[in-house]
């Protein structure tokens, strides 16, 4: 048995075996993905930049209740109301979301009540400045504006 | 003065030992090799270590403080930013915990597929472990091996909660939704892959005679002195207590799933590594068992969207990746916990380096460091 | 005059060959382990990644130099240059190519009769430039690194030159040439009869080249980068450029030391349908070889130790070398007589 | 702050025709049955230990600040409580002794978790159990860091996630959630910001 370890340690048994696994490797397919040229398959459920939802008339689905604002753990949600006279209902005066405090739960998806916040598939967010990333309602309902990197 | 005259007095040959100082080398808080911000000062004698402390705090976010202002629910994704490398270990801790205080009974099929998340959380952490840890040797093909294992499990993660790190996986009472279609063919195609890649890793570092020499006897602790260091986990089993909390205290279903607890023998770098690799193998036999056992039903229980615990304390405790992951929480009875204290495994652990260290290598230090599978986002808080 | 132009010229070409070479070394590195590790290493600079080392140097050269206040400035200065030049100027010994190579000028810039051992000599100054660069950049890391890295040039300097000793016996000169001319001579290439001592030298080369899986002076993970981490700019790049040539020298000494230099493969068979290969290349091909090597074990292998790395050294390869060596000489001795 | 606690008190409201009342407040504490360390502590620290109780089968032992290495001692010798899992402090500002030191132990022979909680008032320095369980000793100083408790005799009391130099004790409940040690920032960040409005100055 020490005969046969000594032998295979004069032989470099060992290191061969490693070596033979990153010579297999060099010869097979990388899995490296050439990011802006191929994108990887994002899931229904990613939750990146977040969107209002507008109904057929363009007007915003939000009902101001507030429950959003309520269930974000750091507060990056602000919600401004007013009561219509008319009406007596709730109407929204504005709406900012801070996107450099969200965390990316769902929480505020989650809880509101007419799917009117929704988390996004889009992951792409980056800005150039700390003042993009506070979005206004306006911006939440077209999407974020970004601007593009060119060489 | 007097120091002068003394080493006149010496002969050549004390004056030569005397004048080896002691080097103090500041390890991190930038350093490819402390796996975050952790701050090492080490005493050298040429390059053997004399003496140790660690400064930690560098990521102090106050996390305790903030759930004390947070409704139960609302701390739950802070709790996935202290692990941040099995996320969902964390929630399921702080999450069962909650329920436990609250005594909501979570439904079978939501338990099924916490398990099979959170050990798919524990390969992943891992196998970020090895990676890093093989890196810190030297072996830096093993590294990026990992992660291309790990990106799969992160996919899984994407699927089914929507986020790949801190996934917010879990809801008090259950999951926030259903699995989606495709989760049970993800799953089991990961887990075909998976023994043919820990082999890979297996042939690169088991028997390798730089591998052995570097991590046998290096870091050694005795079962005794583990214990009373407080470590946990792998690093705890490493030593041979077998003693793992899906077993000693079965949470979620774990009474329903077969597995083993690997265990080491000699409490070294090296049967350290052993144990976790064979407890990757074990997660895999415990996913497979539940991915084909889950239970139709409901996926989450009924629960008052605002959650008032009564008055009460509880602490309870999950075997996370890195060890035992501990939640006491305090309820008095309002919507808000009135304490929250977390018991994670790291801090604990790397409480054992000034043990494991002293008469090793710089070098050893940093394979040390890696075995000990600490993550700076639990220790400091 | 015609033979000062003809070594100017020769000069000019290797030197250039040389830069080009070293340059492409990274990107072979790159390459090589990126696709050892299932990835594709650099694939933006031009079709696929090849301007890469060429944006690199570019990179390099333009940064800023920083040179650290409180350390020792002229010896920061010229370390890295000490250390650059003699890894460049052990080449005017290697032969590229046989005495007819090159169309007839000889294929090296000259053939000295102690060649190999003014190699071994000159490669072993180039410590001092690392010392140096780590001591006088005043902070513990590069301190560390730099003894580590006097350490362990000089200990595996011994066992390699008793290792190249054996080939040099059979050869019985120590012109580079000549070794060549000999193992063509004998009709067998030098590894073949000193196999111990071809793989003592390689273990011993990558050793003395700080290459994985002996790169204690500048493990990142430990040393965070050695005698080069003060370095910033033009003068790490001459630091990593003395580097990558080192590791062609030691290649290039094993090719034609143990591997036959410029000679062809098995030229009974080969022969009449490969002469028109020129020697160079298949010298080329050899040092291409051990450079693969090199880098197919720092993507495979851990990292030794600082007291195994010399332990390894003083007490297996040093013996086993002279161990080697009295065998040899014995052998000789008895076919002598 | 304000509008939430409306909101859910509104909310707790809207269910309460629907639900039965939950008026009646579930008592989760329980007395101890049946186990054998109470029983066997109870007789022999009848000075130290206090009382007992059972929380969602979980055992709760409460001790005075008097003699507690004896206990733990013996906890540790004779009830093979081997591992100290935690150790922590909890804030009553209303009470009159002001804290609440817990120790968190585990038995790996009995696979028993035992609670150990001690009411100890401001100021008053507690006895370190970095002697008997070497884990205690973060932990130990992590409780002096957050809460300003001292420990007697503690090989190294430090402060440990804060810098030395920090005056204040976060988790304490006086001290609010937005709150900083601005003299501390300005010292050694050159900054000072506004507590409100948190804007850098």
């Amino acid at each position: 048995m020490r005969m046969k370890e000594l032998v295979s340690k004069v032989l470099f048994v060992d290191l061969i075996k490693g070596l033979s696994v990153t010579f297999k490797s060099m010869v097979s397919h990388a899995v490296t993905e050439q990011y802006p040229k191929e994108r990887s398959k994002i899931y229904e459920r990613f939750r990146g930049e977040p969107r209002m939802a507008v109904d057929e008339n363009g007007k915003t689905k939000c009902i101001a209740c507030n429950l959003c604002a309520m269930n974000c753990p750091v507060g990056c949600i602000t919600v401004e109301a007013e009561r219509d006279p008319e009406t007596k209902k709730r109407v929204l005066t504005r709406y900012v979301f801070d996107m450099q405090r969200c965390l990316f739960c769902g929480f505020c998806e989650e809880i509101c009540p007419v799917n009117c916040i929704q988390l996004t598939t889009d992951y792409e967010m980056s800005q150039y400045d700390r003042k993009d990333f506070v979005l206004e309602l306006n911006e939440l309902e077209k999407g974020m504006e970004k601007i593009k990197y060119k060489k | 003065m007097d120091e002068v005259k003394n080493i006149n007095k010496t002969n050549f040959a004390e004056e030569f030992v005397d004048a080896t100082e002691e080097l103090v080398l500041n390890m991190g808080p930038q350093h490819p090799s402390t796996h975050g911000v952790l701050r090492v000062i080490l005493k050298l004698h040429h390059e053997k270590v004399v003496d140790l402390d660690c400064d930690i705090g560098y990521l102090h976010r106050g996390v305790e403080k903030i759930s004390e202002t947070l409704s139960y629910k609302l701390a739950a994704p802070y709790m996935d930013r202290l692990d941040y490398i099995s996320a969902v270990s964390n929630n399921l801790a702080y999450i069962e915990t909650i329920e436990k205080l609250a005594g909501v009974e979570v439904p079978k099929k939501a338990q099924y597929i916490r398990v099979i998340l959170t050990e798919l959380a524990r390969i992943s952490s891992h196998l970020l472990w090895l990676a890093t840890h093989a890196l810190d040797i030297g072996a830096m093909t093993v590294f990026l091996y990992c992660f291309r294992e790990r990106e799969e499990i992160l996919n899984i993660f994407e699927m089914v909660t929507g986020a790949r790190l801190t996934t917010n996986a879990f809801r008090i009472g259950g999951l926030p939704q259903d699995v989606p279609e495709g989760f049970e063919k993800a799953v089991k195609d990961f887990c075909e892959i998976l023994p043919g890649r820990i082999s890979e890793y297996e042939a690169l570092l088991t028997k390798n005679r730089i591998w052995l020499a570097r991590t046998k006897n290096v870091g050694v602790i005795s079962p005794e002195d583990a214990i009373a260091i407080g470590l946990t986990g792998p690093s705890l089993r490493g030593s041979g207590v077998k003693w793992d909390l899906r077993k000693a205290h079965p949470y979620e279903s774990y009474n329903e799933f077969e597995f083993d607890i690997p265990t080491g023998e000699n409490g070294d770098t090296y049967d350290r590594y052993l144990v976790r690799l064979e407890e990757m193998r074990q997660a895999r036999r415990i996913i497979l068992q539940a991915i084909d056992g889950i239970p139709e039903g409901d996926f989450t229980a009924k629960v008052p969207k605002v959650l008032k615990p009564p008055k009460g304390e509880v602490y309870h405790s999950i075997e996370a990746p890195k060890g035992e992951l501990g939640f006491y929480v305090i309820s008095d009875g309002s919507t808000k916990p009135y304490r929250v204290k977390i018991k994670g495994p790291s801090f604990y652990n790397l409480q054992a380096l000034k043990k494991m260290c002293l008469g090793h290598y710089v070098a050893d230090v940093v394979a040390i460091i890696g075995t000990l599978d600490i993550v700076l986002g639990e220790i400091d808080r | 005059m015609e033979f000062l132009l003809v070594v100017v010229v020769k000069i000019v070409i290797i030197l250039a060959f040389i830069s080009l070479g070293v340059a492409y070394l990274t990107y072979l590195e790159r390459k090589v382990i990126g696709h050892m590790q299932v990835r594709l290493g650099p694939m933006r600079v031009g079709w696929h990644g090849l301007l890469q080392p060429i944006a690199d140097g570019l990179k390099l050269v333009i940064k800023e130099d920083i040179i650290p206040t409180q350390s020792d400035k002229l010896m920061f200065i010229l370390a890295p240059v000490i250390c650059f030049l003699h890894a460049f100027l052990v080449y005017t010994f290697i032969p590229f190519d046989g005495p007819k190579g090159f169309w007839g000028y000889g294929g090296y810039i000259s053939d000295v009769n102690v060649g190999l051992l003014f190699i071994v000599a000159i490669a072993s100054v180039g410590v001092v430039g690392i010392i140096l660069g780590g001591w006088a950049s005043n902070s513990k890391y590069p301190l560390l690194g730099s003894l580590r890295s006097v350490a362990q040039l000089v200990s595996y300097e011994v066992a390699m030159g008793l290792a190249i000793m054996g080939p040099i016996l059979l050869a019985g000169s120590l012109s580079m040439v000549d070794i060549v001319k000999a193992q063509e001579k004998m009709g067998v290439w030098f590894f073949v009869p000193q196999i111990v001592a071809f793989i003592i030298y390689f273990i011993c080369g990558v050793a003395e080249t700080n290459r994985a899986p002996f790169d204690l002076p500048e493990a990142e993970s430990e040393l965070v980068g050695g005698y080069h981490t003060e370095y910033s700019g033009f003068r790490f790049a001459l630091y990593f450029l003395a580097e990558y040539a080192n590791m062609i020298t030691v290649s290039a000494i094993a090719a034609t030391v143990f591997l036959g230099g410029w000679l062809m493969p098995f030229p009974s068979i080969l022969g009449p349908y490969l002469s028109f290969i020129p020697g160079f290349v298949w010298f080329a091909l050899k040092v291409f070889f051990f450079l693969f090597v090199y880098l197919w074990i720092r993507a495979t292998f851990p990292r030794y130790r600082f007291d195994q790395l010399m332990a390894i050294g003083w007490k297996i390869l040093l013996p086993l070398a002279i161990a080697n060596l009295l065998v040899t000489s014995f052998i000789i001795l008895y076919l002598k007589m | 702050m304000a509008e939430e606690k409306n909101k859910n008190d509104s909310l707790e409201k809207g269910k309460a025709p629907r639900k039965p009342p939950k008026k009646e407040e579930v008592n989760l504490y329980e007395e101890i049955k049946d186990f054998d360390t109470f029983t066997k502590v109870k007789e022999k620290f009848a000075d130290i230990v206090l009382d007992g109780k059972r929380i969602r089968e979980q055992h709760i032992f409460y001790i005075k600040n008097e003699n507690i290495l004896d206990f733990f001692k013996y906890l540790r010798d004779e009830e093979k409580y081997d591992m100290l899992a935690d150790l922590t402090a909890i804030d009553y500002p209303d009470r009159e002794k002001r804290f609440a030191i817990l120790y968190n132990i585990y038995s790996f022979k009995k696979l028993e978790r035992l609670l150990v909680r001690m009411d100890i008032a401001d100021g008053e320095e507690v006895e370190t159990v970095s002697e008997i369980w070497p884990s205690a000793n973060w932990p130990e100083r992590e409780v002096y860091d957050m809460f300003g408790i001292k420990f007697k005799n503690h090989p190294d009391l430090r402060r440990i996630l804060l810098p030395e130099d920090w005056k204040t004790h976060p988790l304490r409940k006086d001290f609010d959630v937005k709150n900083r040690d601005q003299d501390w920032m300005e010292r050694h960040l050159g900054i000072r910001e506004d507590v409100n409005s948190g804007e850098v100055k």
